[in-house]
């Protein structure tokens, strides 16, 4: 029973979803407004369940951690935006969160990112083959890529060339990651059609 | 032979003892299945401690045999560290964890011995050779209940330790010195006076126009940060650039709506807008409720995103932060009403969809830069310049690469495929 | 004193310096400090979540209030919110934890989330299709280049691209693993090195318009 | 000409009518669809054909919803070919909102091919711990299920009488939207030597087929082609076969309206020129 009172709702939402492909309307507006609603109120025991008390009220109370009021306190202060005379107090905690991320940022563009994909563009050759031709490409197409993002100097002579080829490289990737994606997007559209012509309408068997 | 001889008496008694009803056991002292049978252990390097690794390694022929590893600390109390694990898996670490703490704990001895059996191991046997009576101090060979298990001698003590410093990071610690050179160098020579240039980038010119353009048909401009948070740096260069565009917006005497995916991200948003209306002189004009939450849910932000611009018509959309799935679903409907968009993110996934669907874009660093662009300050233009520098570093390690590699495997010359692997391993992290 | 900049400053300089320190230390407690800063974060998004509950509902009861045009959906919103939330209180005091699998709050997610989220996602089938009817022009060079290439790897993902030509698919894989591969990975160190900008112009407080 | 002008300019609705169109009909009207069988999913296929009469084949549900379209075409076109073959399917679940679409699958089949339960096909329902599980069914099945999904004992069901663990097992399946299926390698695989076959998501498919290649799986159903590619073989195209024609069409409606587009643009373009030289 609760099944097939749950099929219909979600059957409705759908298309009320759909209609917004018309135009904005009431029923969208309708669907809109609840999934926000509803969703924001999931967050805040999601929030709950899943953060304050694992991560803060657990640890503190049981394991006696009490290094936790760090974050505890921070988060406090955040809600002195509340009171207009001490809400400057709320930009401690924002600090420190940029601060956080900017820290993180660093270390993960090195280690993350710029060492490991320099290292995967040195590849062993094989000897003069097609599989040479592709990585001699890819080593190319990284270089004048690379010369597309530089910024410091006016694009003239070599740059404005490198930065040409770099700036096609570039919309093949696009053109290439965009026709990639349609079939899963597509998919998503059948999966949604499944779910209405067979769960809700039984048309499909 | 003399092995042969042995195992075939094992068979034998492996045979008689078919018959016996009780568990039975034989064992005899010494004995290995080959030579060199022995697992060993050492502390795990650049750890931060409670950890120790047990490595062996058994002949080709024994890969699909198991292994358990027992664990024995100073006070003699026996524990498993893990039970039939396949030979060929080569190791094991024991490792105390956050779910588990009490495994492996810094600064006491531990000794540790290896199973070796075709079967999975019994657990009957197996709770008998950790009891504190037997012990497993004895190594040979077991026979329980007609299987037979293979016992290696314990290993030396082994002393888990935490280490002060990661080496395996030294080449991250060696970028990073270089790195905070080249930007220091930078960064003073931009303070001492030096001019410093950076290039047209398309797209942020129109940021003024897209303002303008929007105050004069009396639209709003709607500025959307994406789903990332405050520790995404996409996220921190998204807030950059609302900062100045929010200075136009000001400067213009026209309204900024800002819907937000995360609270922290919200407040940080207020904070920034009303910074840069006081700035502008309008501090008047600020309103914390035109910076709004909607909801940490992806596709429901979305879905309200897409809604107020339904209702709202902003002449001008801002797409500057992390976008995931939704980058498409918002871009085109801020194409159907009709509003100018500019769009950047550094999410090479979601890039053509803003391409397709925006009036301009900012591929990946050039939003970086974004905010330095719109605000030519000396020192912002330094840390650009900074960056060029090491974009220029890293293409000649990659130009340095492909010579040695066509040297070193082309030409097939020794000295360049020595040169090359060390850059290789240089580079490893 | 305390109400200026210097402070925040100074917390956002510090804090990211232990962030960069502690990425070299396994020993305790600088080991685990990236998996703990964002517990943390965690942990001061949860309080701020508060702010952004009070900005969202404020706003929709402002409006239920004015009796704006749109004031009845702006009471389905505070309502779907308030009915979540007792709900979820509710079942969590019901069964230790609202994720239960017996749970209302669970039927919630299952019959009114995920259907709204799979469908919104979905909207992406069409949208797609539109902006690259609108976009996909060949206007220029690379604009041609850009739909030429869409369009071989639209077909060489289907069945009927490899009825075609069966080099099809392989040409397609082609162009993901060399020139796509080639272009992302440029980009991406350019966003590396982009992002180590920000985050030392942020660290050295030039970039400081984060904070009013 | 004026009606490229004027498609220029088109409703964009039109073109997401046209989508919906060519994805839901195909989907109603399934036609047929030429599809082109590949070698993994046809050594799946040639596996099971192989199989002697009353072999066990246990099939693990390791997706949920989201992956219907994907998975769910597989399981009815596997099931249908073990009925037919007079193998026993063994379902089991190790993610858990899986559960209901395993069950639904399972007995439509069934029903279908007039199966009777517990004679001729069993389902035992979720189990959390999937490592365990794995490792577990090594040695006796009965540690972990000692019911069926709805909690009547196995021994009182005749096919379950001698199955104790892998051995008893002649091909796994696992039905993967996610990782799964690396512990399936891994343990079953890897440790007991049972033969494995996969059906994953077309994203996963590409980083398995490493697997197929080194022979640790005897075969590979990779997305909605290969269940469409599998209906082919048990000789009933459904919906799987018919999505395939949903995804073809709307990549051809795509393609087609860019063509058009670009016929719209130049010309377009060809006429301001003209009135660009008076």
């Amino acid at each position: 029973m609760g099944t097939t009172i749950g099929i219909w709702i979600a059957a409705g939402l759908t298309l009320f979803i759909y209609s917004f492909l018309y135009k904005d309307n009431p029923f969208y507006k309708f669907a809109e407004h609840l999934y926000v609603g509803i969703t924001a109120g999931y967050w805040i025991i999601y929030t709950w369940a899943y953060v304050i008390q694992p991560m803060l009220l657990d640890p503190m109370i049981k394991n006696k951690q009490f290094i936790l009021i760090i974050p505890a306190f921070f988060g406090i202060i955040m809600l002195t935006r509340w009171f207009p005379q001490i809400s400057w107090l709320s930009r401690w905690s924002i600090a420190f969160t940029v601060g956080m991320g900017a820290g993180l940022g660093v270390t993960g563009a090195i280690q993350g990112f710029i060492l490991p994909q320099v290292q995967a563009t040195l590849v062993p050759l094989t000897g003069f083959n097609f599989e040479t031709f592709n990585n001699f490409l890819i080593v190319f197409g990284v270089l004048t890529t690379l010369i597309y993002f530089y910024f410091s100097k006016e694009q003239k002579g070599v740059l404005r060339w490198g930065s040409k080829i770099g700036i096609t490289f570039i919309m093949v990737a696009f053109g290439a990651s965009f026709g990639y994606t349609v079939m899963a997007r597509i998919s998503l559209l059948i999966g949604r059609i499944y779910f209405l012509l067979s769960d809700w309408l039984k048309v499909l068997r | 032979m003399l092995k042969r001889t042995l195992l075939l008496i094992v068979f034998l008694i492996l045979s008689i003892s078919l018959f016996s009803e009780n568990d039975s056991l034989i064992f005899l002292e010494n004995q290995t299945p080959f030579e060199g049978f022995a697992i060993t252990g050492k502390d795990i390097p650049n750890d931060g401690g409670g950890g120790i690794e047990i490595e062996w390694s058994f002949p080709d022929s024994l890969d699909n045999f198991f292994l358990t590893v027992l664990r024995k600390d100073e006070a003699g109390n026996n524990s498993i560290v893990a039970t039939d694990l396949l030979v060929s898996s080569k190791q094991v670490r024991d490792v105390s964890s956050e779910e588990d703490p009490s495994r492996v704990k810094d600064g006491t001895k531990y000794y540790y011995t290896g199973i070796l059996s075709k079967k999975m191991v019994d657990e009957d046997f197996l709770n008998m050779l950790i009891s504190k009576e037997n012990g497993y101090s004895k190594n040979g060979i077991y026979i329980f209940n007609n299987d037979t298990f293979y016992v290696t001698a314990e290993t030396d003590a082994i002393i888990s330790k935490a280490s002060w410093f990661n080496l395996s990071r030294i080449p991250v610690v060696i970028s990073l010195i270089l790195i905070s050179f080249v930007f220091l160098y930078y960064l003073n020579l931009a303070k001492s006076g030096k001019e410093l240039y950076i290039r047209k980038i398309n797209g942020l010119d129109a940021v003024e126009e897209a303002v303008g353009r929007s105050t004069e048909m009396g639209k709003p401009i709607m500025y959307i940060l994406g789903i990332g948070y405050v520790t995404d740096i996409p996220t921190i260069a998204g807030l950059t650039i609302l900062s100045r565009v929010s200075k136009k917006v000001a400067e213009y005497e026209t309204k900024i709506l800002v819907p937000s995916y995360d609270p922290v991200v919200m407040t940080t948003a207020q904070e920034v807008v009303k910074e840069a209306f006081t700035e502008a002189g309008r501090p008047d004009l600020y309103n914390k409720n035109d910076i709004m939450y909607i909801t940490q849910d992806q596709f429901g932000y979305a879905a309200g995103v897409d809604g107020m611009m339904m209702r709202e018509k902003p002449g001008a959309v801002f797409l500057q932060g992390l976008f995931f799935a939704e980058s498409l679903i918002l871009a085109e409907t801020g194409h159907s009403i009709g509003a100018i968009q500019i769009s950047g993110t550094t999410e090479t996934a979601q890039l053509p969809f803003f391409v397709a669907a925006c009036d301009y874009t900012l591929i990946g660093e050039e939003m970086m830069a974004a905010s330095v662009y719109l605000q030519k300050e000396p020192m912002m233009l330094g840390s650009i310049a900074a960056e060029d520098l090491l974009k220029v570093f890293i293409m000649v390690l990659i130009i340095v690469g492909f010579v040695l590699s066509i040297f070193a495997y082309g030409f097939n010359i020794g000295i360049f495929k020595n040169l090359f692997d060390l850059l290789a391993r240089a580079l490893q992290v | 004193m305390l109400k200026g900049k210097g402070i925040p400053i100074f917390i956002t300089f510090l804090v990211g310096m232990i962030m960069i320190i502690s990425f070299f230390i396994p020993h305790k407690p600088f080991g685990d400090i990236e998996k703990i800063s964002l517990n943390w974060y965690s942990i001061i998004a949860g309080f701020t979540m508060l702010l952004g509950v009070d900005s969202l509902i404020g706003m929709h009861f402002r409006k239920l209030k004015r009796k704006d045009e749109n004031w009845f959906f702006s009471l389905v919103l505070i309502l779907g919110f308030t009915a979540t939330v007792v709900v979820g209180i509710i079942e969590t005091v019901r069964f230790g934890t609202a994720f239960d699998d017996k749970s209302y709050f669970t039927y919630i997610y299952n019959y009114f989330i995920v259907p709204l989220q799979s469908t919104m996602f979905s909207l992406l089938a069409f949208f797609i299709a539109s902006a690259a009817y609108r976009a996909f022009r060949a206007r220029n060079f690379d604009a041609t280049l850009l739909l030429i290439t869409a369009i071989i790897v639209m077909l060489g993902r289907v069945p009927l691209g490899e009825q075609i030509s069966p080099y099809l698919p392989k040409f397609t894989e082609w162009i993901m693993q060399v020139p796509q591969m080639a272009a992302k990975r440029g980009i991406g160190l350019g966003i590396s090195l982009g992002a180590l900008g920000v985050s030392i112009r942020i660290i050295l407080g030039i970039e400081r318009s984060y904070l009013s | 000409m004026n009606f490229f002008i004027k498609l220029s300019k088109i409703d964009r609705r039109f073109i997401y009518l046209f989508i919906a169109l060519v994805v839901v009909l195909p989907l109603i009207f399934k036609p047929k669809f030429p599809v082109v069988v590949s070698k993994p999913v046809q050594d799946v296929y040639d596996y099971i054909e192989k199989l002697p009469e009353g072999s066990n084949v246990l099939i693990s549900i390791d997706y949920d919803a989201a992956s219907m379209p994907e998975q769910q075409p597989f399981l009815e076109a596997l099931l249908r070919q073990l009925f037919k073959n007079k193998l026993k399917p063994i379902l089991i679940v190790q993610w858990q909102l899986g559960a209901p679409l395993g069950t639904m699958g399972l007995e439509k089949i069934a029903k279908e091919m007039g199966a009777v339960y517990g004679v001729d096909y069993i389902n035992l329902g979720y189990r959390p711990g999937y490592v365990a599980q794995m490792v577990g069914i090594g040695k006796e099945i009965r540690d972990y299920f000692k019911v069926d999904y709805r909690n009547i004992p196995l021994d009182s069901f005749p096919m379950m009488k001698n199955v104790h663990n892998y051995n008893d097992i002649a091909l796994l399946v696992g039905l993967e939207a996610g990782s799964t299926y690396l512990a399936w390698i891994e343990y079953a695989g890897g440790r007991f030597k049972q033969k494995i076959a996969l059906a994953l998501n077309a994203v996963s498919a590409p980083d398995a087929y490493y697997f197929y290649q080194s022979g640790q799986i005897v075969g590979l159903v990779g997305g909605m082609k290969g269940a469409a590619e599998y209906e082919v073989l048990v000789d009933k195209p459904d919906l799987a076969v018919a999505g395939m024609a949903s995804q073809s069409y709307s990549h051809l409606v795509i393609i087609l309206f860019i063509v058009l587009g670009n016929i719209a643009y130049f010309i377009e373009k060809g006429m301001k020129n003209k009135e660009g030289g008076k």
